[in-house]
């Protein structure tokens, strides 16, 4: 029997593999397809105090090997998340993280705060990294300082581990997860999507109303997995990593590189299976190759 | 909703760059409405990245259709497939058309402009069998444009053509058609699917008569299923204005519903 | 008839098709499948002032839609290019622009106080950005001091025009585009590849040597045009942009973003003749929508 | 070097998952010489993006054949081509072979290990031809891995086989075969296109019975024609040791010029 199970610390996985916020609706819209107990866990799409309306459309475009999403965070609010949709997702034997947003440190806050009285949630991850949110796709993640300061500030008002979501938008994202790592996180994610543009050259204007959007998908696997990289080595908390994630192979990639658990994104839009397809893979994977333990894997990555 | 990855095309037709497949999906056919739809994977690699939409154009017994038109790359690669591969998709979507019921003798209208007549065969056919007599009008830039003609004629469908070009039918718009055509008789609902343009001047058209109307939207969809938020128009519902998932409480809905948004260009 | 030149103020391009450094070789490669009198400029191999043995292999791997390389910049140095290549090029008539390198400041400014000799350079792209030559992918381009430095110290050698070439790995480009033009570059481009990791599962080692490489190609491209609209914006001097070009649709997109001229990189790997289909391309586009000067659609882009 | 956007496949074979693909391509053909390579383009769109290159298998007037094995998703879309399909090839590049002159009566010996027979059919009718007898040392995996025996054999090659598993012929390395049979016979040159651990041992064979060999080399090539410095490999050249760039220098070289790298795994 091959174990799957992640140990994060502060969180037990079943296996390293959790849907990533905005990709996976509320997590619900997937039961048709797939059996949620199966996942490691889920990020609920991101939550502001206040109910949100978006961005307007089109807000999303493809490009090559990628999509460009400029969504905007629409939402339902704590209020309503926590009446209509917590209570269904609780009865899901899978790890659930509230993907937590605000416009100032304090929504921030707040937003834990009312949700720390609620069951069933077993970590926040705290999404300052939103590129299409601000039109210019300034976010607290660009900064060290902006950095500490939400996270410090949440982790104060929080009960339940944290786990801090990092921008890709960098010149040094191993500064800004180390910024992170000191105000108190539990973990780290990383990454965002990356700010990008597209541009109608009929039109002659951006193709998404909110000009910026972000860039996710296959595209941006090397990236990302660079930056997982330059963190891991930096840093004592766990990282989950993710950008680009389709197949168990990119997972095992993320994993010797020295993630604990990856998060599972785009991949969810064009097949609702991907999660538990790559979670298949992954034990077939350990069971060709004689690994009983998928931890054994993770940062075993040799120098070159 | 379903997802069949293995629905195999077992019939192909086209004229010039509109396709006809015939997909066989016994579980998606069984439980599909006129105004669903499916989303279709092109590739099995990320590229082209995301499924497309269509709408399901008709359905026998174990298999749905998908009428559509080759608009871009991804209906490119689509168009190349042949009879006897299979197709990824997932399905049936969305709501589709409400207006289905207590039709008997009604006279009903649906109005279509180019690809978007695929949903309204489907959606004929199930108003027929609920006792209306359905007008079809459909329109197109030129008669290549309204390859469907034939197949619509044949079911006894009374039809309505118009070009742009005046190659074939009414000279001019099809909404310019129907206007011309409210004056002589009032349908009890009118139902559309086209390009925005045509049916916001359709809605205005209804609005005017007082007769309840019906429009399937397009956008563009990130899933098909509700979880990413990309699809959203302008809704109202119950009072209240927001961004509305189409995939989810749409593609259809009823002129009161939709914010029309001007046009742009 | 359709003019696709381009004035750069210091230079006038016949058309504003370049190909990239790195990826065109010293040019003449290509004679046997185009006519190099057609493109706009050329931009040679990058170039140290000693010849560079480069980085072992493996030095390419391909990711979706993209390519990441750790070539190193294996090159002639100065010396050879002058007496070898440098005569050849000369007599095709389009705009030779030579990719500077150096270890350090001084070496950038010796290369260019050596070229200054020779003629037939229309200008230097300072390439202060090359993510694959240090191990940890580090360059000057990351930071506005150094790029400061490096940029001054060459323009006071300098008798030629001096386009300084970005990175793309910054949080800020802007930032660092400024610091470029207030040391005197005469024009930016941007941008070179992006740091990027690609992980062998199997041997769970970096499938480059180098460890790190710099990602190019379509993948890239909704990046690097969102970066191109972050600079126009803020600064004076021409923009050369580049990132993903494949076809004459992209290039329109950086135009009309407010890039004057672009530069065509991995797409030449693939198409030896991808230049000149471009420019043909473009020349088709203009014809179709009466566009007499293609330089009427430079930064024509709306606000959305 | 010529690009050939329209290469048509006139013909194809294939066994298991090895494929040999007849294109026609006159002005490449007219050109190609043994141990040359051509780039294909696999698809018009940026997924897989590079180009692959493909050893010259054989040559036939306007025709040139390319033998490969899929190995990867290139390889496995290139399988799925039709005949009547056209590729984009880029050729033919590199040097090819060298020693392909003066051979009036010698016998000489040419080595293949799975795909890397491709380029050998070509050489050994080009040596035959230049008066040499050849003999064919070919090996693989298991009797599978060897399916252009019978077109050696037909072509009158002598033909010596091993498979690892010992399925057909020597049981065992076609290096150790290779070394068995060096103690009956010396050849006065061998010639070897394989796998870099098989190639590594006939060099040393070769080395100490004082054989001159040439070796074709693989490595992954962004462009095939000599402007990305990406297809690199250790190799000395007049007393000067390098990275060397294979597509253009090569793809083929003689032993002393190749600085073998060790086992990494
Ligand atoms: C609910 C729904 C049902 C549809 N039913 C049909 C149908 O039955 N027959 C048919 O021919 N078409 C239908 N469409 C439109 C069809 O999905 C698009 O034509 C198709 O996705 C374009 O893909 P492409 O790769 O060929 O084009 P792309 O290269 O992606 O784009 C070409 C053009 O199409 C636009 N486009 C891209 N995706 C969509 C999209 N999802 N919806 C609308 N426009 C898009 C792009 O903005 C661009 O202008 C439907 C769309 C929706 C939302
Ligand atoms: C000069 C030359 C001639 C060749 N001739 C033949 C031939 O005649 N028949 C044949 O079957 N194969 C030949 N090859 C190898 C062939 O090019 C590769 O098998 C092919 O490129 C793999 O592409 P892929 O997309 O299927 O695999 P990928 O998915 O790209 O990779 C699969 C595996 O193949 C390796 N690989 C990728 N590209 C290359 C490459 N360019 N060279 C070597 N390994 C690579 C990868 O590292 C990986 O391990 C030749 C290679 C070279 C350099
Ligand atoms: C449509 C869409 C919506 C997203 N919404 C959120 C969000 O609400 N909160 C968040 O932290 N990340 C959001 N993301 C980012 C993803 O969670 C993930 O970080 C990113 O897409 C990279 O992973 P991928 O390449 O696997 O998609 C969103 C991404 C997409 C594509
Ligand atoms: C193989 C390769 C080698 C490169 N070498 C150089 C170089 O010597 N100097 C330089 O400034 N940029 C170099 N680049 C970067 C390109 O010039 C260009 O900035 C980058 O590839 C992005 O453009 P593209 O997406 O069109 O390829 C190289 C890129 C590639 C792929
Ligand atoms: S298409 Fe994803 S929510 Fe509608
Ligand atoms: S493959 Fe590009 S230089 Fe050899």
């Amino acid at each position: 029997m091959t174990d799957l199970s992640i140990d994060l610390g502060f969180i037990k996985l079943k296996n390293p593999v959790i849907a990533s916020s905005g990709t996976f609706g509320y997590g619900l819209e997937f039961d048709p397809f797939i059996d949620l107990n199966k996942l490691g866990g889920i990020v609920t799409k991101g939550l502001y105090f206040s109910p949100r309306p978006g961005n307007p459309p089109p807000r999303l475009v493809e490009s090559s090997s990628g999509l460009i999403n400029a969504v905007g965070l629409q939402g339902v609010g704590v209020k309503k998340f926590s009446e209509e949709i917590l209570p269904q997702l609780r009865q899901y034997s899978t790890a659930i993280i509230v993907n937590v947003c605000g416009e100032r440190d304090e929504e921030y806050a707040s937003v834990v705060e009312f949700l720390d009285k609620e069951e069933g949630i077993s970590a926040y991850e705290l999404n300052i990294s939103c590129p299409n949110v601000e039109k210019d796709g300034v976010c607290p993640a660009l900064d060290p300082e902006t950095t500490f300061s939400v996270v410090s500030l949440v982790k104060k008002n929080s009960s339940r581990p944290l786990i801090t979501k990092l921008s890709p938008n960098v010149t040094d994202i191993a500064e800004i997860a180390l910024s992170a790592q000191e105000a108190g996180t539990d973990a780290l994610s990383l990454v965002n999507t990356f700010l990008a543009l597209a541009v109608d050259s009929e039109a002659r204007k951006p193709v998404l109303p909110n000009v910026f959007g972000g860039l996710s998908g296959p595209a941006i696997k090397p990236l990302a997995l660079r930056m997982v990289y330059q963190v891991v080595s930096r840093v004592k908390i766990p990282v989950i990593g993710m950008g680009g994630i389709i197949s168990a192979k990119d997972v095992l990639e993320y994993l010797i590189t020295g993630a604990r658990a990856v998060e599972v994104g785009t991949a969810n839009l064009i097949d609702p299976e991907a999660t538990v397809k790559i979670i298949d893979g992954l034990t077939e994977y350990c069971q060709k190759n004689g690994i009983d333990k998928i931890e054994s894997i993770i940062g075993t990555l040799k120098k070159s | 909703m379903i997802k069949d990855s293995q629905a195999r095309i077992i019939d192909k037709k086209s004229w010039n760059n509109y396709f006809l497949f015939s997909l066989e999906s016994p579980r998606i056919s069984s439980q599909a409405h006129a105004g669903q739809f499916i989303m279709v994977r092109i590739s099995q690699h990320p590229y082209p990245l995301l499924r497309r939409p269509f709408s399901i154009h008709s359905k026998h017994e174990k298999n749905i259709e998908i009428f559509f038109q080759v608009s871009g790359l991804g209906t490119d690669l689509l168009s190349q497939k042949k009879v006897g591969d299979s197709l990824d998709i997932l399905g049936p979507l969305g709501k589709g058309f409400h207006g289905g019921e207590n039709l008997n003798r009604k006279e009903v209208i649906a109005v279509g402009g180019g690809r978007g007549i695929a949903p309204l065969y489907f959606l004929a056919k199930e108003l027929r069998s609920h006792g209306a007599s359905v007008k079809i009008f459909y329109g197109g830039k030129s008669l290549k444009d309204i390859p469907l003609k034939e197949k619509f004629e044949s079911e006894g469908f009374e039809l309505y053509c118009s070009t742009d070009d005046g190659s074939f039918g009414f000279k001019g718009f099809i909404s310019e058609y129907l206007k011309a055509e409210l004056e002589k008789f009032t349908p009890s609902r009118i139902f559309s699917c086209g390009p925005e343009e045509m049916m916001r001047k359709i809605a205005q058209l209804a609005k005017k008569k007082k007769i309840p109307a019906e429009f399937s939207l397009e956008s563009i969809m990130g899933c098909g299923f509700g979880v990413c938020w990309g699809c959203v128009k302008r809704i109202k519902k119950n009072g209240e204005e927001g961004w509305v998932k189409i995939c989810e409480e749409g593609p259809v809905f009823s002129s009161e519903e939709i914010i029309w948004t001007e046009e742009e260009k």
